[in-house]
């Protein structure tokens, strides 16, 4: 077997050395019942040339969303990874190293992931930033327990313009913490009614929301320190914030984001980045790691993760989160990728996304039967179909081209969203798909 | 040997540092800050001017500057080219980090999950889109089934830990559907730090148990405690004293007998995967980490993948989504209905790290069911031939053999003035990862070490001749020397007290870093 | 500056390299052989076992074994690894190599060369099938054709010097074709070995030309030695002394006046690509590396691509294949017939160097022509910047302005007792890659310089501090310092004398190679 | 433009710190006539984006060996490559790293030359060789130039098996070198009758021969060596020595072959990396670059470029060849993908080759009407066709078949080869595309 380096003489020789006459014997504390010559009916060995077939064959049974006119987001998006990026994060050195717990063997680590906290505290108009979490949805309930720790008050309230998945992960683990959870419904283009009182520990929104409208949230945000509740907000398409105003600057206190949309691919859902941050007056209530600036022996500038008597492996049961292994490579992609970008490249990439979702916004409303429902919007909009969406993207897929989310996908339960139509336009979208997709469109709605 | 002291004597003072203009060292390169190599204006992204058109950001545009550094490729790629260079990684040498087995990453795994078909699809696509993913997702289940003997397998956890609360979660949801309100969890004091955190993190309360003079659970004292509050055990097997829990099927019987469930942690499957088969051992739920015994690369830190196999009792809990065969071929469950009424809800946005499963199956295939049985035998048998290799100079914590790592205590530095710490960081000065220290707690000063089976002899050989140096010159005296380890890094040992008395957690233009940096 | 001459006195010792017991220096690792780490039956490639059938290799079976070592995947991913990790290149830092123009490698350009499209197409695949080939390749030609203003390009040499082959030899067939049989080849002496050593291959004798104190070629002493046995000239333009050939315009009318033809040796385009074109400088026949100026990577040593430009009294000798337009699509012309008919032949198997065209078209379009510019524009800026900043304390061997690379000479170093060579091994410990050294030929102790356009100002100043820097030392009379430059790399100073006096060119079982490993 | 870090600022800075008020000041040595503003009618500089849609188009219409049945060899072979070879070569202190001029800090380029080496003497079974030449034609022709070093004669007798582009590269090499070059014809199937005298500085075989015939040259090694001429062998399949008797062992002086079949993609032919090989005694006539092991100031091993006296860089117009720029990375991949197979590996992926070659023999010979011509072969024979090959090759590919080589491709003159086929199998070859292939073959015959 081509990964394993000990021949039949080594394995021998080892066994003597160990004094065991078989492996078997090394095998000895495993009760008898247990114990196992092999596993059947399983496949056997294979060499690269075959596994790269079988799986290349399963590959080529799904629809790459570069080979067809593609607008979906709903959370996750098709942005230009520069070829630079997947270089460098394969570099063995970052590609197989561990969590950086012997700092003199991991500064390019540490300091590629203060780089990272630098980049999303700028980026969310925040004080600090974590490491990553595992991903938007699941940073947004870690967010909601830490608020819970911070204020000792046991509600969250959610807003009906949270990711659907986020509002879900927030429930599941509320539900075994103990937090009460207030979802409140969708209600795409409505100003929705959100009220406190001094149990709510947090209220958490989204900007853009899911239905890709941008709302300031300040005025809350007011009323949440009035009533000492946090401000979480959620952002689940981070690009926006090239170009639009940060949850910071709208006085929000927790900021969840999913970063996947810098540096990373679609990857059919994961592996993502969750991105973490908050004001530094909490900074001991943080959930996850954090690289933190020191000095070495010689006094001159390192890297280390700190303040690990937050977490699990010092506090045990007593820790801000139970997370360990995070998303690592994924922020160091995102680090990449934003170094790249810069001011200048992330802001006119912002630009260019919504200029693409203005240009298909107005080409789709302008189909015959079809309805704009966002009233401001970054790259992702919201239509009504005069038929129900999940009809339409079927349709739409079966002519080539992957039109976007139908809410009701994701809100089965909600019949007044049944012909509510989810499309993401971003730098990828050439006009040629612009026009492949309004063509279409208006060809089912005839 | 002679030759070291004298060398170690010879040891060039820190100001040695200043024997540079530029503070380089030949190819150890110093290198800033991204933020503080801003030119203004710069950016390593062309991209068009947008066609102008009027905003529709509802008046929210940003409009205070964001703050990030301008800098071209060429900058970036060497500014990360150089930090990678301060990085040890398995692709460098021995990665001996006991619990974490830090084997070979096979690059075929990270070319197959780079398939357009793999990587550039979206989890919203329709169904009809997606079948290749969603076969692949339904082939490594298969397996997982099968290596586990367990009914079900969840595979949205995104890392051990998140496995965990899973199979915690999906516990605690069956105690609840019987109306059963227990509060307890049984956790060794060896547990890895996670296994206590997630029981509370799923609400409940932690109840230690400790282990046996063999290192293995006190099953007096876990039968004393388990009663009828008691919600689950949460034990890792093989442990993480590196010994397979021999009285696991008493342990299992007697948890049962206490109306309790099973779990397990499975981070060291690596040591019996394709040979035992935790079904066959009484147990209930066991999370496993794709990013160790099934190779996809660490990455630093992350992103990892922890499928939780499940027993019939717990499978209809399971969280969302899950893959189903139906008429029109595989399909996506995404909504607590029908089958899935029951699940614990989501646990994470989309389906689950799509990514490494790709790698993983990749990774199985390549091994194959006699492959994946030959992986556990050489990580044990490469384990216990360090084991005696090193037996001679440190104090193994529990005698006889061990599985994939084994574990010593600092006993053979008593006396020596030489930490643990000191021991391990003068392993780094000699090229290699230090093993893991200061875990598991039952044991002082832990030495934790896990070769996995894709080191090769003469690998061990170099090792353990190290070590066994290292222990006859800290038992010679040598303190010094110790202390000042390691002297050959890029940094030497890292103020990590003063980084946390007062955290400096970002650059800020106005922060020390600048000054520090000049 | 101060902390340095003390530090340097605290040089360590050679045996400061007994000081770790591996011989490993904590990221630095030491390598063996791979034929040191053989394990008999290894293999990183696991394959099918073939099924039986009879031989037909018609009694030629090899029976011998061939003696190479066998090694697992990890060991030989690892062995790789850490002999990369030996090398210093572009990605690591500023690599101000004089005349080989190492400017950054868009990584971009590397993704284009590997699609399938590209990288898996046979050369003798019907021409239906690889149009896309024939349009890229057809498109690179239109590039350098407008680039170089000359009428035709011939893309198939291998590198510059095949280049220079291919346009002597285009030079010597048109020649022979009007029966002019010329011997003599003139070639100043700042050119560079390929030079000569072409014109000899191709069967010339070659007539060196001196410069001028300006380090031009000396116009009169041109004219003298032109004459009827003259067939051509090489020249380099920007010449290899970093320096236009301001008399450029003069030399082409004498050298056809003379009958001879003008061939320009075109390494150093990338001071004048996109401003200045050679066919407006009367050249007839001149090449360019791509692994130059359009940053295809130089891979430590290759390979490269130099396609010739050529004017219309040579083109019709253009080597085989050419591409050409028909009805039928693009089709390739592999035979001397038809408009091919007068061609010189075949000078490589196949087409040329596909992969690297690829990445020049990527970097082409990238740039586009105001790129382009600009990357002249740059490249001569920075050159002339690091003139300036070096002006002070090394001696520059030609006066005033330069084009995209600065020449210094060793006078700077008159008595201090250090060389040229030790100047450029003490800036390896400062961890930079040292300039081009005694060359060109016409200087004392040549210091060529040449940084980029890649390079940042920032980067120039650290150079230029460090240079200067560790010029003032030489004059402040440390020696030893500089003799014993490099102390910081993987290896010191190694002794290439000895190497060359008793070669040692491959490892054998009972080479001293084996011992010396243990 | 992302690859320029120069700012406006940093230009004009930098100008006045030369001292100049424009960067035109820096061009006054160019005549006035030969200035140019900037080019006209070419386009401008384009982001990662388009270039990648752009050059993936010219891609799209290429048709990959791998996405069809692909038979094709006649000098250049579709085998595996590992992905870790690729991996690896792409590591920025390889791929970007200059000729390692400066040992110290280029040990591992130095190190892993001098394994390639190795493994090229071992393969060939000769004993030594160099760190690589550009391709195995320009290889041949740098061999027939050494031959005549060596032996002052004037004649080089090339076989008529010889690959026609070996023959044509070194006609044009010795035709500017006045070399005479006697080039036999081509004779699929029959053993040549090859004649000797006292001006034959050479004769150039090879082996497998064009048409894929094995032969055993040990006897004309010994009349070439009784006439004082060298024999060179070239080998255009480097595959072939994992099952085949070494030229070394059939008394070859030189051998020049073509080592693109391990460890470097088909690259529509280029780049490729020439393997040189030849006896100890003439190593000071060696063409090319070579790496040699010695000891650095503390008596440590390592390794250096030595013998330069026989290069250009210091011996110009005396050197032994023009070449300056060689393989070098091909060469790496080489040598990963060798140490990779190692010699389980190699022997096996020769036997896995002939094997395929064999049962597709059978398959085609059986098809009515076609008929084996080559007696003895490795991974690739010839066919007689009752059609001109030119034109079956044609409409094969119109069956999506790429089923060879047609020998008049070659040699257009030769009307009697216009019905042979060249024919390749190697481990890539599946029973399927054997199917396909016979199938689409006898249908055609049909
Ligand atoms: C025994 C044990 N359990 C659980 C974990 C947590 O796994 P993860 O880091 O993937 O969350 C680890 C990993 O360090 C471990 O070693
Ligand atoms: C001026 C000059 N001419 C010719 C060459 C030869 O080019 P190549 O190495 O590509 O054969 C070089 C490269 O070093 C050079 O600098």
């Amino acid at each position: 077997m081509r990964y394993l380096p000990l021949t039949p003489a080594d394995r021998a020789e080892m066994l003597a050395a160990i004094g065991a006459t078989s492996i078997d014997e090394l095998f000895a504390d495993v009760p008898a019942t247990a114990r196992r010559a092999g596993l059947v009916d399983l496949p056997l060995a294979q060499g690269e040339i075959e596994v790269e077939r079988a799986l290349s064959k399963m590959a080529a049974k799904n629809i790459a969303a570069g080979s067809v006119p593609f607008f979906i987001g709903g959370g996750a998006y098709r942005h230009h990874v520069p070829a630079a990026v997947d270089h460098l994060i394969q570099r063995g050195e970052f590609l197989t190293s561990y969590t950086p717990y012997q700092p003199e063997l991991a500064q390019g680590t540490l300091q590629a992931l203060f780089e990272f906290q630098t980049q999303v505290a700028l980026l969310t108009g925040m004080e600090v930033a974590n490491a990553s979490l595992y991903d938007g949805a699941t940073a947004c309930a870690e967010a909601v327990a830490m608020a819970h720790r911070i204020t000792r008050r046991g509600k969250a309230v959610l807003s009906g313009g949270l990711h659907p998945h986020y509002r879900e992960v927030c429930a599941t683990y509320a539900q075994f913490s103990g937090l009460e959870v207030e979802a409140l419904d969708p209600s795409p283009g409505i100003v929705e009614k959100i009220d406190l009182d001094n149990e709510t520990a947090c209220v958490v929104v989204q900007n853009p929301d899911f239905f890709g409208e941008l709302r300031d949230w300040s005025a809350l945000a007011a009323r949440c320190h009035q009533q000492g509740a946090l401000l979480i907000v959620a952002v689940t398409e981070i690009v926006s914030l090239g170009a639009v105003k940060p949850p910071g600057a709208m006085g929000a206190d927790i900021v969840a984001a999913e970063g996947q949309g810098i540096g990373n691919a679609l990857n059919f859902g994961g592996p993502y980045v969750g991105l973490f941050a908050a004001r530094e007056q909490h900074v001991r209530q943080i959930p996850g790691r954090l690289a933190g600036q020191t000095t070495d022996t010689d006094g001159r500038r390192g890297w280390v993760l700190t303040l690990s008597t937050r977490e699990q492996h010092i506090r045990r049961e007593k820790a801000t989160s139970n997370i360990c292994t995070n998303s690592g490579l994924c922020a160091l992609a995102f680090a990449i990728h934003l170094a790249l970008l810069g001011e200048t490249g992330l802001t006119r990439l912002a630009r260019l996304n919504h200029a693409a979702a203005c240009n298909l916004a107005d080409r789709l409303a302008a189909v015959p039967g079809v309805r704009l429902v966002t009233g401001s919007f970054f790259n992702e909009f919201a239509l009504r179909l005069p038929i129900p969406a999940a009809e339409a993207v079927t349709v739409l897929a079966e002519k080539g081209v992957l039109g976007g989310v139908a809410a009701s996908r994701l809100y089965p339960e909600r019949d007044d969203l049944a012909d509510l139509l989810l499309v993401a336009a971003t730098e990828m979208v050439t006009q040629q798909n612009i026009d492949s997709y309004s063509d279409a469109l208006a060809e089912i709605l005839r | 040997m002679t030759g070291w002291s004298q060398a170690l004597s010879a040891h060039p003072a820190p100001t040695e540092d200043a024997a540079t203009l530029t503070g380089n060292r030949g190819l150890q390169l110093e290198e800033k800050l991204i933020f503080e190599q801003d030119s203004a204006g710069l950016s390593g992204v062309d991209l068009p001017e947008p066609p102008v058109h009027k905003s529709r950001l509802g008046g929210l545009e940003r409009r205070e500057p964001i703050g990030l550094p301008g800098l071209s490729e060429p900058q970036v790629v060497r500014h990360f080219t150089r930090l990678s260079q301060k990085n040890y990684a398995i692709d460098s040498g021995l990665y001996p980090l006991g619990s974490c087995t830090m084997k070979h990453n096979p690059r075929i795994n990270e070319k197959m999950a780079r398939l357009p078909g793999f990587a550039d699809i979206h989890p919203l696509q329709p169904a009809s889109t997606i079948q290749g993913a969603l076969e692949l997702i339904d082939t490594l289940a298969h397996w997982l089934k099968i290596l586990t003997g367990m009914p079900a397998v969840a595979l949205s956890p995104a890392a051990g830990a998140h496995g965990e609360l899973c199979g915690m979660m999906t516990i605690r949801a069956a105690l609840t559907a019987q109306g059963d309100a227990r509060q307890r969890i049984l956790v060794p004091e060896s547990a890895h730090g996670t296994n206590p955190a997630t029981a509370a993190t799923c609400g409940y309360a932690i109840d230690p148990i400790p282990n046996n003079a063999r290192g293995r659970v006190d099953l007096a004292a876990l039968k004393a405690k388990l009663g009828g509050d008691v919600a689950a055990l949460m034990l890792t097997n093989p442990n993480t004293c590196g010994l397979f829990e021999d009285e696991i099927l008493e342990i299992a019987t007697a948890v049962h007998a206490a109306g309790a469930f099973f779990y397990c942690d499975g981070a060291n499957f690596n040591a019996i995967v394709g040979r035992v088969r935790p079904a066959d051992l009484g147990i209930d739920a066991l999370h496993l980490n794709l990013h160790k015994t099934f190779s996809t690369p660490h990455g630093g830190g992350g992103p990892g993948s922890g499928p939780v196999a499940l027993a019939t009792a717990l499978a209809s809990h399971a969280p969302l989504p899950w893959v189903v065969h139906g008429d029109k071929g595989l399909s996506l469950l995404e909504h607590a209905e029908g089958l899935a009424a029951r699940t614990i809800g989501r646990l994470k946005g989309f389906h689950g790290q799509m990514g490494m499963f790709v790698r993983a199956l990749s990774y199985i295939m390549s091994h194959g069911a006699d492959g994946l049985k030959q992986v556990a035998e050489d990580a044990v048998l490469n384990a216990n031939y360090l084991r005696v290799r090193l037996a001679g100079t440190l104090s193994q914590s529990y005698p006889g053999s061990c599985m994939h790592e084994v574990l010593f205590d600092d006993r053979f530095l008593k006396d020596t003035g030489v930490t643990t710490l000191d021991f391990a960081k003068s392993l780094i000065d000699e090229g290699f990862h230090p093993m893991t220290m200061y875990f598991p707690l039952v044991v002082h000063g832990a030495l934790l070490i896990e070769p996995t089976e894709t080191e090769s002899k003469a690998s061990l050989d170099q090792f353990a001749d190290t070590v066994n140096g290292l222990a006859v010159r800290a038992k010679s005296g040598d303190i010094a020397g110790f202390h000042a380890a390691p002297r050959l890094t890029p940094r030497r040992r890292l103020d990590e007290t003063g980084a946390a008395r007062k955290p400096l957690l970002r650059w800020r233009p106005e922060s020390p870093s600048r000054e520090a940096a000049e």
